[in-house]
């Protein structure tokens, strides 16, 4: 059955055209998806995914449950970045600044991953809760600030860049694209619906399968020029941390699923959010907060080595640890 | 014809909201953006569009001002490319019109 | 009944999408929505809409009322003006140009408006014909020759600016992207009739209201961006003018419509579209023919101001408007 | 019943959206689609031929047949260049390798000219195999080795470029962005099948006709401005070969269409192939293969003259071609 | 190497096409376009996509040229920019091929 | 501040690559990139979007470097746009970062 589980994900067509990608761009094809379609695509995935959170959300009470579990998403988020420094600095030669920020990319989360590990549930036939897609939202923020604490903890105190502004910061970690997409998605279908989301519908929902296939051949063509970009300045330490550390999470956040007793479905996604890491909104703030971390460490690291990963056989082994743990 | 002075500033896009407000703060009288689409610099080639976060493109802003302007403008800037990814040079240009800069 | 309409048009997922990017830009958010994939959303809305009328104007034979609707459609776009420019005159400081310019505007339509109504009266109910899109194109073009006679009455002749060409400003204003594709998926429509449609509805109609939720988030962004970046300046004068002006278009409307005996659907788009001003082709035309005229007031006003009174609160009060005087 | 045909094609939604951006175009219409939403669209085209195609090869075992199709294609693909070649010398006053370019074009093939094909057969009910995409995706190559072959003859060998790399012609012509798409969605599409096609085919199949309305629009605004710019680059000789080699392509193709029995939907496709010339691949390997060849030649011809006759009159030529020695 | 001299026309979007024109009846070789996406003038800031119209959007033009042809073109230029939103400056550069400029 | 040259190719698309390999292989320290969207140039206007296959399309390299780099780069420059599109010009800026350049 686990073996089932893992050709059927690998045979998926999602994950085939973001191997097509990969392979194209390590190859080194010129050929991209242009950034203004992906981008709109991006958008695109986060209302469709948002929306349809809200609706399922709109259809039960909320439990107590959820704040159980939005508990120990905020721990996690919070937490993890502080286990990845110390791993950094143990087993890569990465300087402070980098192992900080380069930690904070793996206590938030990846979108793309958590819808791909939907896909592969549905595909299994496993039921989970609108609601995680809040817990996505929750988790995106709270490393940030873990990494600011880590990467700031024993400097003396810098001054401030010229130019920088009170505030900025705040918006662009709680103002990003992704957070007001998400959220703003999330509660507009739980205002609308199922009856307000019944005419949107063939626009958010049944071609989602299919825009997914474009995205991710894209994310495979980005997975595969930052690799090929990046990957001589990482040292066999820091490659290696971008597998195991997924696994770590993973194995750190099964028994806190069993402990408050999650549905399989609803483990199976926990786990691969805190197994994931961000690409896209922890970048942008570490460029504003912490200038001088490398872009290139912790992309690398996030899109090139994790993201594949989790993509192809992160997700089943999520989905077979959750079997054990959830109920 | 009257001489001024023209600024390239080559600046990463997460940071070019400060490098406008450096600008704009030292009174400048205006300046014009462009999205630079790929670029070397450090050993290392990016293109945009690869990274999701675009956080390594990069933006060249382009000003003409005065020259007792790019006297003010310039240690505050230095500041800036100094923590962030970024460059400038400066040219003697000659305008038309001396009150518009 | 009325209270109830005005709450579901507030409620629909696109004017919630709409408030969600007018929210997120007021906010100071960062996040965009890529211009040349909104700028394609834009052109796929407009093929639709065409398209839609154009195979309902091939199912009934032309009636003589439809001349009698151009006839006022032609006459208001024309007419209201120079009715906005006396009232700008005298109720704000705008200069001249500004003012002619400004009028223009709102003598011309906003085709997203148009299409929000008609979502509107569909959820309600309220059936409407497919020759009000050729109505909506009609009256793009006029009320642009009326500000070019408001600016010029009285001024001493100018020079050609340099480089300026004959035909030009025609080009501009009757071979613009929404004039082509508008009038252009009509007359497709039309000669293809139901049959064709058939094949490409799953485009241009099962998803057509997602799809405009999406590009509702931009024009939320845009209009709120515009909002922070203009409204100083505009005096009080010049920000209730627009939203008095769109009242005022639909008061001079209804009585029209009740003359030539639209139906409750017609006339509610008619009036809509009177209440309405445009932000893409009009701005575009006069920066051609009128370029002293600020561009930072005429877009402020009309699609940060108008736009959204409209999409929110107009549209419901026009529906109203048309129950009582539509047949 | 051929005239039928000849009107249906000229009928048909995406045909008339070609010739409304032709139209509007060549009456300086200012109106355009986004690059970089148009080549969006256009890979989604190619990820949908392909899927299409493979799921339809997954359902029967390769026959022999397949491979006498391919041989056929393979030589078509390698020889017209040759001919090409030479009635361009003879007609035409272009230089050695501008002829040598050119003729590389019309080897090679028009993706969007073998969809509309597929889609006025359809449209006929003539049904066709969906190993044609795989013939498509053979044919794009080989003249571009025929074309390299006849500009280099008889010259004395130049040096190199500066900055040029080997591999570089290699990977721009085996993986360019069509190859890429075509051959991996192909690929996806065989080994999914049924099966994985079903959650996507809301995505790609239902709406392909109508995205490729909207692709057509785009196609007709650019081959509109091809002629434009171009056409007083190119002689009456020149200008005719644009007509005169797809006609020759085609009666070149069918007796080999009769020679090995291929269906009468096949024989349509094979011949429309043959008959269409790139734009997409060909060019962008010939400005690196070839630099010296005008690209406002090869591009005018192709894109502006025999697309916009193929797409028009050529493919019910083609299909009445095929009607003849089909079986 | 040859001496020319640098043209640099920032111009909005909707007057670009009659710049055009003022350069080739000028009888300058070439030029190429670029698009702003950002810029500040005038107390205010603009920013690409904003505006649906693309009415405030910035085209900068560059052309290379030889001193007598920027003399014939800088007044129609000057015309230009007096009615349009746009600004221009002029630099010395050295080019490798005469014939091209 | 240092004396500088600031190099200002422009170049087709399709030979975009080789000139960046011939940057790189001079040892020039950085170079940043741009699209241009539109252009003229022996008699012929071209505009990007028209041409799908982007063989058409320009873009514009900037990059700033020493006088001792900018005499090894421009032989092999000279060869690139003997056989392609393109063209180029040098001027002299300043730079606040010698080791920079
Ligand atoms: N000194 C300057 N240097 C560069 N660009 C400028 C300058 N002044 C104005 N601009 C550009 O020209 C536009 C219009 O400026 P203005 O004419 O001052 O309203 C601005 O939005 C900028 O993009
Ligand atoms: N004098 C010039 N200044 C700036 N750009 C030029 C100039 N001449 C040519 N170009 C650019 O180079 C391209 C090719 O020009 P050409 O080599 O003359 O066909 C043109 O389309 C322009 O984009
Ligand atoms: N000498 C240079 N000339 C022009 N652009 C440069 C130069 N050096 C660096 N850049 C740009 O600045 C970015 C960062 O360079 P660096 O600071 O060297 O990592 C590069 O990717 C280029 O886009
Ligand atoms: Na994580
Ligand atoms: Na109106
Ligand atoms: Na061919």
């Amino acid at each position: 059955m686990s073996s089932e589980l893992i050709l059927s994900t690998l045979l998926s067509p999602i994950v085939l055209f973001f191997i097509l990608g990969l392979g194209a761009a390590l190859m080194r094809s010129q050929m991209s998806v242009p950034e203004s379609f992906a981008k709109g695509l991006a958008i695109y995935l986060m209302m469709a995914i948002g929306l349809k959170g809200g609706v399922e959300m709109s259809k039960t009470a909320l439990s107590p449950d959820i704040f159980a579990i939005a508990g120990v998403a905020l721990v996690l988020s919070f937490g993890m970045p502080f286990l990845a420094y110390m791993m950094l600095r143990v087993t890569s030669k990465m300087s402070r600044v980098d192992a900080a920020a380069t930690a904070g990319h793996y206590g938030s989360i990846s979108i793309v991953t958590f819808v791909a590990a939907t896909q592969a549930l549905q595909l299994a036939g496993i039921v989970t809760s609108g609601y995680m897609v809040a817990m996505a939202a929750l988790m995106e923020v709270p490393a940030i600030m873990s990494a600011l604490v880590l990467a700031r903890r024993g400097m003396k105190k810098e001054g401030e860049v010229a130019g920088s502004e009170k505030g900025e910061l705040f918006r662009e970690v709680f103002l990003n694209a992704s957070v007001v997409v998400l959220v703003g998605a999330l509660a507009i279908g739980w205002m609308t619906g199922e009856a307000g989301m019944e005419k949107i519908a063939p626009f958010f929902v049944t071609p989602f399968q299919g825009v997914l296939c474009l995205f991710l051949l894209d994310m495979g063509l980005n997975a595969g020029r930052g690799l090929r970009q990046g990957w001589r300045q990482l040292d066999a330490g820091a490659l290696s941390f971008g597998i195991i550390m997924p696994l770590i999470g993973a194995a750190l956040t099964a028994p806190l699923c069993w402990l408050i007793g999650m549905s399989i479905g609803d483990a199976a996604l926990l786990i691969t959010l805190a197994a994931s890491a961000s690409y896209i909104a922890v970048p942008a703030a570490m460029r504003l907060a912490l200038p001088k971390a490398q872009p290139s460490i912790y992309l690398t690291l996030s899109l090139g080595v994790t993201f594949p990963f989790n993509l192809t056989l992160g997700i089943p082994l999520y989905i077979i640890l959750a079997q054990w743990v959830g109920g | 014809m009257f001489a001024k002075k023209r600024l390239e500033l080559s600046i990463e896009k997460p940071a070019f909201k400060r490098a406008c407000r450096i600008l704009e703060d030292a009174g400048v009288k205006g300046y014009t953006a462009f999205s630079a689409f790929a670029g070397y610099g450090g050993g290392m080639r990016w293109q945009k569009g690869t990274d999701l976060s675009a956080s390594q493109d990069m933006i060249m802003i382009i000003s003409v001002m005065d020259q007792d302007v790019i006297e003010k403008v310039i240690d505050a800037l230095e500041n800036l490319i100094g923590s962030h990814i970024g460059l400038l040079n400066i040219s003697d240009v000659t305008v038309l019109r001396d009150e518009k800069f």
